[in-house]
Order: structure tokens, then sequence, then C-alpha cells
């Protein structure tokens, strides 16, 4: 086994590893905002290991990957984001020890639900 | 051995689409319906790669993540839940 | 609940009919008939690779184009009702983070639809799927700004003139070789390289044009519609 | 690539998969559901590129791309509908 | 081996035909119908492209991985691929004018009831 094999398994196993976390995660944690930690940063580092890992495996897919990994870091915090957004419309979500909140103090109000 | 993996991942999917449409019909918001609908066409686009359908796996994505379930938001924005 | 009860004895009764009648449907070991033909002939007629598109664009080209109007006439019947009666709420403001990335990438998301129009006969994809990547760029567009409706553009246009390519290109087929929609005249190339597969990239850009104009005419009617009220 | 490395990393996709989906279909309000279907559609992008990978067909991981692209479409459309931007 | 594999899919796309019936049949809401047609669609549309699948097969697009003198035996059944991608498009738009109807209806009757929708009725 070369290096590049070594490697590439260790950055798969460590990538499925931090995925199926964040299902676990998604699963296990209390509330929402608990849950989106889960849901956007891990599956972030998750998939760009495991691409990573394929990419050593197969270096002639690398280009292709590479894109891909490309779009992930790109849209993923956005969507994160986004819902982390919706998740403000909902006060009856809001934590008893928040100390701060910028979002509401910039009279922010989207659409209430209807 | 391989056979295996891809039968037990099939039956994964296969089990969760299933429960997924059950779970339409009886959720009570209409909007986590509109969500489990979405999941269904994503899994099913991963059944179509399955079966060595790229084309259609690739549609199924395109449509089913993006276009349905648009269509639905705006019908639920203009009815609402009740009734 | 004597409703869903009746609706489940109906829904078991055809599933013990599914149940005899699926494994009817013996597994093949071997292509046959038309699949047959149309794998063993695709390529060196058509000069196409991906065999789905050869079979989409040039051997059932015909019936494609009536989907195509099917396609037509459904847009065409939301996009008017929604224009006789519309019905609209307001919508609030987008984030900034959200209107940038709505600025930024609608660009690299329509190079793949067009990406994955132009290699029709390469690799998965072809003008259905492209032209419905190419639609989301507009949803990507909307969703990043608050819905001010905006009554003129060019679709129809566009969407007119993709038909009527679509048509015109098969009857140059009739002119040059006798059959509607033949695709060997203009040469099928060797397979494999960008310009190969005689018409099948053209119509697949007269398709792509099509679909895509369609679905954005629909979520633009849907725009348009929230605008009053 | 052994077949138990193999059912390994079947076993961990698949895995957080249907935790993920477990939640979709638990989540109370319709903020769990998009946060689960989120995770859902990214762990099932990479087993579609693993499944690429096992086929050995680099023109699979155009379904991943695409897939990758408008699931994110998706989901923003609806994080903005429970924002209120969208009616 | 692969026979499981195989017919696993059957059963679940018939199990998503029956489930969308199931719904079409039995709900009330406009919205909740047309969710499960899409349930029933997604299946039909599984149910056809299994229809075509010879295990042990790739994709039936040509690349320099098969031979050219082996197409035959080396491809998947490309006619219902190609069907079922127009049967695709064809669904989302039926869809739309679905929710479309819907909406306008329920304008008229005042509830999203399918029940009261006289007007659609013959």
């Amino acid at each position: 086994m070369s290096v590049l094999s070594i490697a590439g398994h260790v950055l798969l196993v460590s990538g499925g590893f931090i995925l199926f976390t964040s299902g676990l995660g998604i699963l296990r944690m209390p509330d929402v905002w608990n849950r989106l930690h889960a849901g956007t940063k891990a599956t972030t580092l998750g998939s760009i290991l495991f691409l990573a890992g394929i990419g050593c495996l197969q270096p002639v897919w690398i280009p292709k990957l590479f894109l891909i990994v490309l779009f992930i870091i790109l849209t993923n915090p956005v969507s994160g984001h986004a819902l982390a957004r919706a998740v403000h419309m909902r006060p009856e979500e809001k934590p008893d020890n928040l100390l701060e909140d910028d979002l509401a103090e910039t009279g922010y109000e989207g659409g209430k639900e209807q | 051995m391989t056979e295996t993996l891809m039968t037990a991942i099939v039956l994964t999917l296969g089990g969760m689409m299933v429960a997924a449409g059950i779970a339409v019909l009886f959720v009570r918001d209409l909007l986590s319906a509109i969500i489990i609908t979405g999941f269904v066409s994503l899994s099913a686009s991963v059944m179509f790669l399955l079966m060595d359908a790229p084309d259609v796996a690739i549609t199924e994505a395109s449509i089913g993540a993006v276009l349905a379930t648009m269509i639905f938001l705006w019908g639920r924005g203009k009815i609402g839940d009740d009734g | 609940m004597i409703r869903t009860l009746a609706g489940l004895v109906i829904v078991l009764i055809l599933g013990a009919v599914a149940a005899a009648v699926i494994p009817e449907m013996q597994m093949r070991e071997e292509l046959q008939g038309v699949g047959y033909s149309y794998a063993s002939r695709g390529m060196d007629e058509t000069g196409s690779s991906n065999l789905v598109t050869a079979v989409i664009v040039a051997y059932r080209g015909l019936d494609t184009l009536g989907e195509v109007v099917v396609l037509f006439c459904a847009s065409t019947a939301v996009v008017l009702m929604l224009t006789l009666y519309p019905i609209g709420v307001k919508a609030s403001e987008p984030s900034r983070i959200v209107a940038f990335t709505a600025k930024v990438l609608p660009a690299p998301i329509m190079l793949f639809g067009v990406y994955f129009i132009a290699h029709s006969h390469l690799s998965p994809g072809g003008g259905f799927p492209g032209g419905t990547v190419i639609a989301s760029t507009f949803l990507l567009v909307m969703l990043g700004s608050s819905s001010v409706p905006d009554r003129n553009g060019r679709l129809p246009a566009i969407e007119s003139l993709a038909g009527l390519s679509f048509g015109l290109l098969g009857f140059w087929g009739i002119m040059t070789a006798g059959q509607f929609l033949n695709n060997a005249f203009l040469g099928t190339g060797t397979p494999g390289s960008i310009i190969s597969g005689g018409l099948i990239p053209l119509i697949s850009i007269a398709i792509g044009a099509k679909v895509a104009s369609e679905f954005s005419g629909v979520f633009k009617a849907f725009r348009n519609s929230g605008g009053e009220a | 690539m052994s077949n138990t490395f193999t059912s390994i990393l079947f076993g961990l996709l698949g895995g957080g998969l249907l935790l993920a989906f477990i939640r979709l279909l638990k989540g109370q309000h319709g903020t769990d559901r998009a946060v689960a279907l989120d995770t859902a559609t990214l762990i099932s992008t990479n087993l579609l590129v693993f499944i690429a990978f096992l086929e050995g067909r680099s023109m699979l991981i155009d379904v991943a791309m695409v897939y990758s692209v408008l699931s994110f479409l998706g989901v923003l459309a609806i994080a903005r509908y429970l924002d209120g931007g969208l009616r | 081996m692969s026979t499981a594999f195989y017919w696993s899919i059957a059963g679940t796309a018939a199990g998503l035909i029956l489930v969308g019936l199931w719904g079409v049949l039995t709900r009330k809401h406009v919205l909740r119908i047309a969710l499960a047609f899409t349930v029933a669609d997604t299946g039909a549309n599984l149910l056809l492209v299994w229809s075509g699948y010879l295990p042990g097969r790739t994709a039936p697009v040509i690349d320099g991985s098969i031979p050219a003198s082996e197409i035959t035996s080396a491809v998947v059944d490309p006619l219902p691929q190609a069907m079922v991608l127009t049967s695709i498009v064809i669904g989302v738009a039926v869809a739309a004018l679905f929710v479309v109807v819907g909406v306008l209806a329920s304008r008229r009757t005042g509830s999203a009831d399918v029940r009261r929708m006289k007007e659609l009725r013959w």
C-alpha cells in the first residue's frame, strides 16, 4: 500500500465518522439551535474529508471532486444561516439563558407565519 | 459481497421512502409534509443511480428537490393549513 | 376514520393484485427487442455516446416534440390562470448574506446547466435536466430579492423560438434525408468528441431553452401574482 | 479497497442517513425537519460519490455535483419560506 | 445473490404507489392530495426504470471503459430510462397545474376541503 492509499483510507473513515456523528447529533441534540450546529458544521467538515479521501484513491477524479467541495463550502453555510434566521422567527424556541440577541435589536422581522 | 451491501442500502432506502410516504399522509403540519416529500424525491434519486440510470437521477434531483418543493410551498402560502 | 379504513381496504386489495402480478415479470438476463436494437445500433447510427439521449432526441424525437407541447400547455395554463386571477401576499426582505449569494451563485449554476445541455450526447444530462437547472437559477434570484412585480421580459420570445427551432430542425431532416428529425445527414462524427452526433446537440439546445423558459415563466407568474394586496 | 472497509463506510453513511431520517419523522416543528433534511441531503451526496467510486465510472459524479447544488436551493427555499420571504 | 437487490426495488416502488393511492383516496386537503399524487408518481417512475434494469450491468453511456463490440452485453435497457426522463418533467408540470387549480378552487369555496368543491364534480 502506498502512502496515498493509506491517507485515502484514513480520510474516508474520518469523514464517514464525522458524517455519522452529524446524523447522531441531529437526532440526539435537545433543541433546534444545537441541532443546527450538528447539521451544518459537522456535515461540511465530513464532506470535505470524505471527498478528499475519494480524491486520494482516484486521483483522476480530482477536478470534479474539487468542484463539489467548492460548492459545498460556498453553499452549506448560506443554507445554515438562512435556517438559523428562520428558526429565529419562532419566539417560543428562544433559550432561557440568552444574554444578548442582536438580530432582535436590529428590528428585523420577517413575515409571520400564516 | 458488494451485492449484499447494495441490498442492505436499497432496503434501508426503500424502507425510509415508504415510511416517509406514509408520514406525508399523517403528519399534522402541511409544511412538514412538503419537506418529507422532498426527502422522498431525493432518496428516489439515489435509488435511480443504484439502478444505473444517471440521466433519470439528475432529472429527479433537479425537479424533486427544487421545482416541486417550490410549487407546493407557493400553494401552501396561498391556502394555509386549514380545511 | 371510516374513510381511512375503506381506503386501506381498497389499497390492500390492489396490493395483493400487485404482489401477484409483479413476480410474473421475470428477471431478464439479456436485452431483448427494441432495447437490444437501440443498444447495438445506436452509437453507429446517431453518433451519440449517451444512448438515453439518442433514444429521446433521435429515435423517439417525435414523441419528445409532443411531450414538449404537453409541457407548453401545462405551463401556459398555469401562467394564464395566475394572470387572470391574481392572488397575493407581501414578502419580506432577504438577509444580506442570502442576497449576496443570490447575486454570485446564479452564474456558476447556470454554467452547470449549459454544461449538461452541451454535453448531452457525451455524459449524463441533456435538455430536460439542463433546462430545469437553468430555471432554478431564476428561482435563486427570486429567493434573494423581495417580491416586486416585473411585467416585461423576453421569456415568451425565447420559448416560441425554441419550439419553432425544434420543428424546423425536424423539417430540415425531411428535406435532406426524407425523414423527420433524421440526424445523420450532418455527419455523426467521432463518438466521444464534442462535435458529434449530428443534430443531437442542436435539438438538445432547443429542448433546454424551451424547458428553462417555461419553468422560469411559471416562477415569474408565481412571483407576479404576489404583488398587490 | 477491502470488503470490510467498504461495509464500514456504508454502515457509517447509511447509519447517519437513518438517524437524520428519524429526526425528519419525529421533529416537532417544520424547522427541525428542515435542518434534518439539510443533513440528509449532504450525507446522501457523499453516498452518491461513494457509489460512483464503487462503480468506477467518473461520469456518475455529475449526479453528485448537481445534487449538491440543487439540494442547497431546495433547503434555501424552505428556509426563506419559513422566514416569510416567499409568499 | 442479486435477486434480493432486484426485488426489493420493486417492493419499494409498489409500496410507494400504494401509499400514494391511499393518500389520494382518503385525504381531504387539496395540497395533501397533490403531495400523495407526487409520491405515487415517484413510485411509478421507479417501477418503470426497474423494468429495464438488468443486474450486473452498467449505465447506458458509452465511454472508454466499455469496448464497442460488447455494448449489448454491458449496458442496461436505455428505453425505459428515456421514457421516465420525460415522464418526470410532465409529472411536475401536472403537479403545478394541480396546485394552481386547487388554490383557485379553494379561493372560491373559502376552504381547502375537497368535499366542498362541488363545482369541480361532474
